[in-house]
């Protein structure tokens, strides 16, 4: 099982990506920098999270540019997985391979802790493995979460389950107060019509040992190995 | 422009000074010249008041890899592997300008660890602020705590730890210090040093431009167009160029390509150049119309003094260049190649073609003349009113709901849940408790990393007080299981110049080197930051207290037997290893909730420290702890509180001490040293009780852990439930109101 | 060359926590009389005098700005 | 109530990480023409129409804006 972890200027998880995915869920992966001209074969994309481009101008913006994501876009379109987390899955949107935007947190703070998500359904490649009715412990670390959409795209993607992981207290309650960042709906993870293009904050490259306070995040990444096999 | 004395001392030399300058010339000196001598001989550069005293500190120890003198230490710990590290200042900055005044600090001690050829892995920030009822305070706290985060979690190095005291005698001049600390392979270490004549040297990362350029208090026609207030002292902070000159100065240093590598820090290119030939004993050649501008018609003298941030200086080997530039392109900079070593130890600079400055290198870089100050033990230190039986307390419970409600004892999460203390996933051990502690993915091992401080201890009493400094870092490395091995610091003192200063200075200095050498752990660096003070209203000179802050490294073998500082079983016994007092001498109970300074700092002896940090590391290493919490300020109460709240579970405490207590009052809140807070499992006491014995370290027993959430002696009670909200929301609120 | 000013707001309809922030200090430290604050983002472009409009307005609208919750204006511009 | 827009931009002399970031960005997307981009902040007061220009100013100038690096123009103004 192959996944490409892409490296922006500015990205700084992934390292981190790419020691989960091979030490703790058996990937085989590779980088790739931002500017090569073509995407390596691959099972699996992932955008990982950092700073690309400095979050300069918005965060995500700028790195949409980028040569690789032409090949990533054609990528998705024709069904492949891609897997934008944090900074990501801002990349996602701003490319539009997702559809949204993100403000900055409510509380205009940078948020590093860990929280509690709940997965919508387990019919998709990203959760399948995911045990049900478990609220899955795991990081976010970002000042721009607060998921907007407007009235329309978010009445069409909870209508079409598009919505994968929300904000939950650590009973799987999706509650205001389990909201960190003001996110509409608690939204902390969506995925295209398809299926196969996934964006969270949550890191879960952050919860994959016991060291890391969190093992919950390795669920998504067997989901994902057990699904592509 | 002519240079003349007036000139000379308008840009902060001495008349002795230029005296040395124009015969080490044997001529009068160029602007540009001058310029340069009067940064490289600024106390910030030269360490011209501090230097002799900096000297009688330990600095070798069999880990040490790399003492004082680059640009950060180094100590090894084992396997061919070393941990880089060091400690700076930002305060002045951070004062006019807190966001990028903090956030460009933060990329200063970056630079300093990955130009060792070490990647960073965790970053530290002290700071001390004024009480937080005031709102410029409060403006400056934000602002620096934003300025941190911003740098830190953008370059993906973890903010994993760091402290805040609150004391108006920093009201005027916060101080705003930070630690980085890097991993590298022996091998990978490289040095600033120059060699190799003929060497090409280059410059990459971001053009200079007129910023940080200080000095210059000249009419501004003569410097150039622009006036002075276009002349920010104050930078601002690119982390995405920093993170792109990170990654490929590690690949350059990795390749083999370089000789040696040098940020441009304070004092700019001057500073670099020199310093750089300095150490490999050679000379240098520029030539000021290579080197990117971003701003129009710069000077040289501009453009040697430019302070821009995010710069780097290279020597390159002769015949690899192409490795070079193709590193370089591959991060989006642009090799830009200024100049070339020499064998005539000149420091040479040319602009539009012209020679701007010929100067022999050393005299720049180390002939600073170093500066004649007298010490003198001050008035206060001798009227100071002691603790005695008669200062009225109040009960323990009243005491503790007041204390836990000032930001310098509730919980600090408001401000390390805005840095990403998590990024490279090693982080074990968490901000918020005692030492944070990270795993090392390529081996078992761990390390600790700490800062601390405590002002208010040393202008009690300076020479016990950085002896405590010392003593205290060391027993938060060890109360997470790891081996104290090292020491980097950030002298902050007041006008040195003043004997009473310096009177300060030379003694925490003392009380520093006596406990760096009992607990054997060396100084491999470190920063001094003189002239911290303020002129009141009424024209009163106020200095800040004498603040040492230490930044430590510890080591732990097995990262799977770190230890943690919250209770966590019920039924536990409680114990407190060290021997109580009631002394409330220099405690912050008297200067928080009774508003008055009163002494004796408390006591500390080094002998007694090191054994009981011996038996503490121990006797983790045979399990014999639940956990491990150092007593620090706040005494046995707030070790007991932080163990009860940060265990995140609903217990309390029934305290029954098994020694005599006059009041309970002063034995709670009494500071005192050399003491750790452990819980133990009921199968584990007789062993660990034993142990203490063989080790002749005294144990209390205070009580243990209970089901109910509530501390209770006899019938003294205070439930908990209200302490913890008190104690996580104090902070935010105070900020926020 | 000529100097173009643009302004990039948050469109109205979308939350300015920001904005709010400010406010709300503003009027804790006296200035009551400030009903509210919103905040936005200004970009100076430097352009050549014979720059081609439309090509302006692509990089406001497909770069400068995010229209799923911004909208932007062009200032009148000024010659340098 | 009337609307006041304010600018605050950097002073020429320091650098602009962003706008530089952004211009590189512009180019290598072929808006070549494009020869720079500098950033600054936008805000927007809504104050009483009779609101005294002093205090609108004093909260440019320390509240909204920073001496040290930056500087704040004030646009003319709106009836709402
Ligand atoms: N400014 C800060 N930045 C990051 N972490 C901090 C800061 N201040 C305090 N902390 C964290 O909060 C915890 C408690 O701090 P402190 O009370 O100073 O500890 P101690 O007294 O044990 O040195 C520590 O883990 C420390 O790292
Ligand atoms: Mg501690």
């Amino acid at each position: 099982m192959k996944a490409v972890i892409i490296t922006f200027p500015g990205s700084n998880c992934d390292q981190d990506c790419l020691w989960a995915l091979r030490e703790k869920a058996g990937f085989d992966v590779a980088l790739q920098w931002h500017r090569d001209s073509s995407l390596e074969k691959t099972d699996l994309v992932v955008l990982p999270g950092g700073f690309s481009y400095g979050d300069y101008l918005r965060t995500g913006a700028l790195a949409r540019f980028s040569p690789l994501m032409k090949e990533v876009i054609r990528f998705a379109q024709k069904g492949g997985p891609v897997l934008g987390i944090c900074n990501g899955f801002q990349i996602l949107l701003e490319s539009g391979l997702l559809p949204g935007a993100f403000l900055k947190n409510t509380t205009l703070r940078f948020i590093c802790r860990n929280v509690f998500i709940k997965a919508e359904h387990h019919d998709s490649i990203y959760t399948s493995a995911i045990s049900k009715g478990a609220a899955l412990d795991i990081p976010i670390a970002h000042y721009e979460g607060n998921y907007y959409a407007d009235t329309a795209t978010l009445k069409k993607i909870e209508e079409e389950g598009q919505v994968l992981f929300r904000y939950s207290d650590k009973d799987g309650n999706v509650t205001e107060k389990a909201n960190p960042n003001g996110s509409v709906n608690n939204i902390a993870g969506i995925c295209n019509e398809q299926g196969n293009v996934l964006g969270m904050m949550p890191h879960p490259e952050r919860a994959v040992d016991t060291y890391l306070h969190s093992c919950d995040g390795l669920a998504l990444f067997k989901s994902l190995y057990q699904s592509l096999k | 422009m002519q240079v003349t004395e007036e000139v000379a001392l308008e840009h902060g030399l001495t008349k002795n000074e230029y005296a040395a300058i124009k015969s080490i010339l044997n001529r009068t000196p160029t602007l540009t010249e001058l310029g340069i001598f009067s940064v490289m001989w600024s106390e910030h550069c030269s360490y011209k008041h501090s230097r002799p005293l900096l000297a009688t500190l330990p600095v070798e120890g069999e880990r040490v890899l790399q003492g004082p003198g680059e640009n950060a230490g180094a100590v090894d710990i084992g396997e061919g592997l070393a941990l880089v590290f060091k400690i700076e200042s930002h305060n002045h900055p951070s004062a006019v300008e807190p966001f990028e005044g903090a956030a460009t600090g933060v990329g200063g001690i970056l630079r300093d660890i990955f130009t060792m050829g070490a990647r960073p892995i965790a970053l530290l920030d002290s700071l001390s602020f004024g009480e937080l009822d005031n709102p410029r305070t409060r403006y400056l706290l934000k602002g620096v705590v934003n300025g941190i985060s911003h740098y830190g979690n953008c370059v993906g190095v973890p903010t994993v730890g760091g402290e805040l005291q609150t004391m108006n005698k920093y009201k005027g001049n916060p101080l705003v210090n930070a630690m980085c600390v890097g991993f590298a392979r022996h091998e990978e270490i490289i040095s600033a040093r120059a060699s190799g004549p003929g060497n090409p040297v280059y410059y990459f990362g971001n053009p200079t431009g007129r910023d940080g350029i200080h000095g210059a208090t000249f009419a501004s026609e003569e410097l150039g167009e622009d006036k002075e207030e276009k002349r920010p002292s104050v930078q601002v902070g690119d982390p995405f160029t920093e993170k792109l000159i990170m990654e490929a100065s590690l690949e350059l240093i990795a390749s083999g390509c370089l000789v040696s590598i040098q940020d441009m820090g304070a004092a700019g290119l001057t500073c670099s150049a020199s310093e750089m030939a300095e150490k490999g004993g050679l000379g240098i050649t520029i030539d000021l119309d290579k080197v990117p501008q971003r701003a129009k018609n710069m000077t040289s003298y501009e453009i040697m003094l430019s302070e821009s941030q995010e710069r780097m200086l290279a020597v390159c080997q002769a015949g690899k260049e192409d490795v070079l530039h193709r590193i370089l392109k591959k991060w989006e900079l642009e090799p830009c190649k200024i100049g070339y070593l020499t064998d005539d130890k000149l420091f040479r600079v040319n602009h539009k073609s012209q020679e701007v400055a010929c100067i022999p290198v050393h005299d720049v870089a180390e002939g600073a003349p170093v500066c004649e100050v007298s010490a003198e033990k001050p008035a206060y230190v001798q009227t100071m009113p002691t603790y005695n039986e008669g200062v009225s307390l109040e009960s323990w419970q009243d005491a503790l709901q007041r204390l836990v409600a000032h930001p310098h004892f509730a919980s600090k999460r408001w401000i390390y849940e805005q840095y990403d203390y998590m990024v490279q996933t090693n982080t074990v051990v968490r901000p918020g408790q005692d030492a944070a502690l990270l795993r090392l993915k390529d081996s078992d091992k761990a390390v600790s990393v700490t800062t601390d401080t405590n002002g208010y201890y040393c202008y009690l009493d300076p020479e016990k007080g950085g002896k405590i400094v010392v003593a205290q870092a060391a027993r938060n490395c060890v109360a997470a299981g790891a081996q104290p091995l090292a020491v980097t610091n950030c002298l902050n003192f007041g006008n040195p110049e003043n004997p009473e200063i310096y009177w300060q200075f030379q003694e925490v200095i003392k009380g520093m080197r006596q406990a760096c050498q009992i607990l054997e752990t060396p100084v491999t660096g470190g920063n001094v930051s003189l002239y911290n003070e303020t002129r009141s209203a009424e024209g009163k000179v106020e200095a800040i207290y004498p603040t040492p802050v230490i930044g430590m490294v510890g080591l732990l073998e097995n990262v799977a037997r770190y230890m943690t500082a919250f209770f966590k079983k019920e039924n536990d016994g409680i114990y407190l290893v060290g021997k109580p007092s009631e002394n409330l001498g220099g405690s912050q109970y008297l200067k928080i909730l009774n508003g008055e300074e009163r002494g004796p700092c408390p006591e500390i002896d080094l002998q007694e420290e090191r054994k009981t940090q011996q038996f503490i590391l121990r006797a983790i290493r045979k399990e014999l702890f639940s956990s491990v919490h150092d007593v620090s300020e706040g005494g046995i109460m707030i070790a007991l509180l932080e163990s009860l709240l940060w265990s995140g579970k609903e217990w309390g405490a029934l305290l029954q001490p098994d020694c005599s207590v006059k009041n309970r009052t002063a034995f709670l809140f009494s500071e005192i040293q050399s003491s750790f807070l452990v819980s133990v499992g009921r199968d584990k006491e007789k062993d660990f009780l034993e142990q203490a014995d063989q080790a002749q370290v005294p144990v209390v027993y205070l009580g243990k852990v209970t089901e109910k959430p509530a501390i209770c002696w006899e019938d003294d009670i205070l439930h908990l439930a209200e302490m913890r909200s008190l104690y996580e929301k104090a902070l935010e609120n105070t900020v926020a109101q | 060359m000529k100097k173009i000013p643009v302004i990039v707001t948050l469109k109205e309809e979308v939350s300015d926590p920001e904005g709010t922030v400010i406010t709300h200090s503003l009027h804790s430290t006296g200035h009551t009389s400030i009903q509210s604050v919103r905040c936005g983002k200004y970009f100076e472009l430097e352009v050549p005098e014979d720059m081609n409009q439309e090509e302006i307005e692509a990089v406001c609208r497909d770069v400068l700005s995010n229209p799923v919750i911004e909208e932007y204006r062009i200032l009148t511009e000024e010659k340098i």
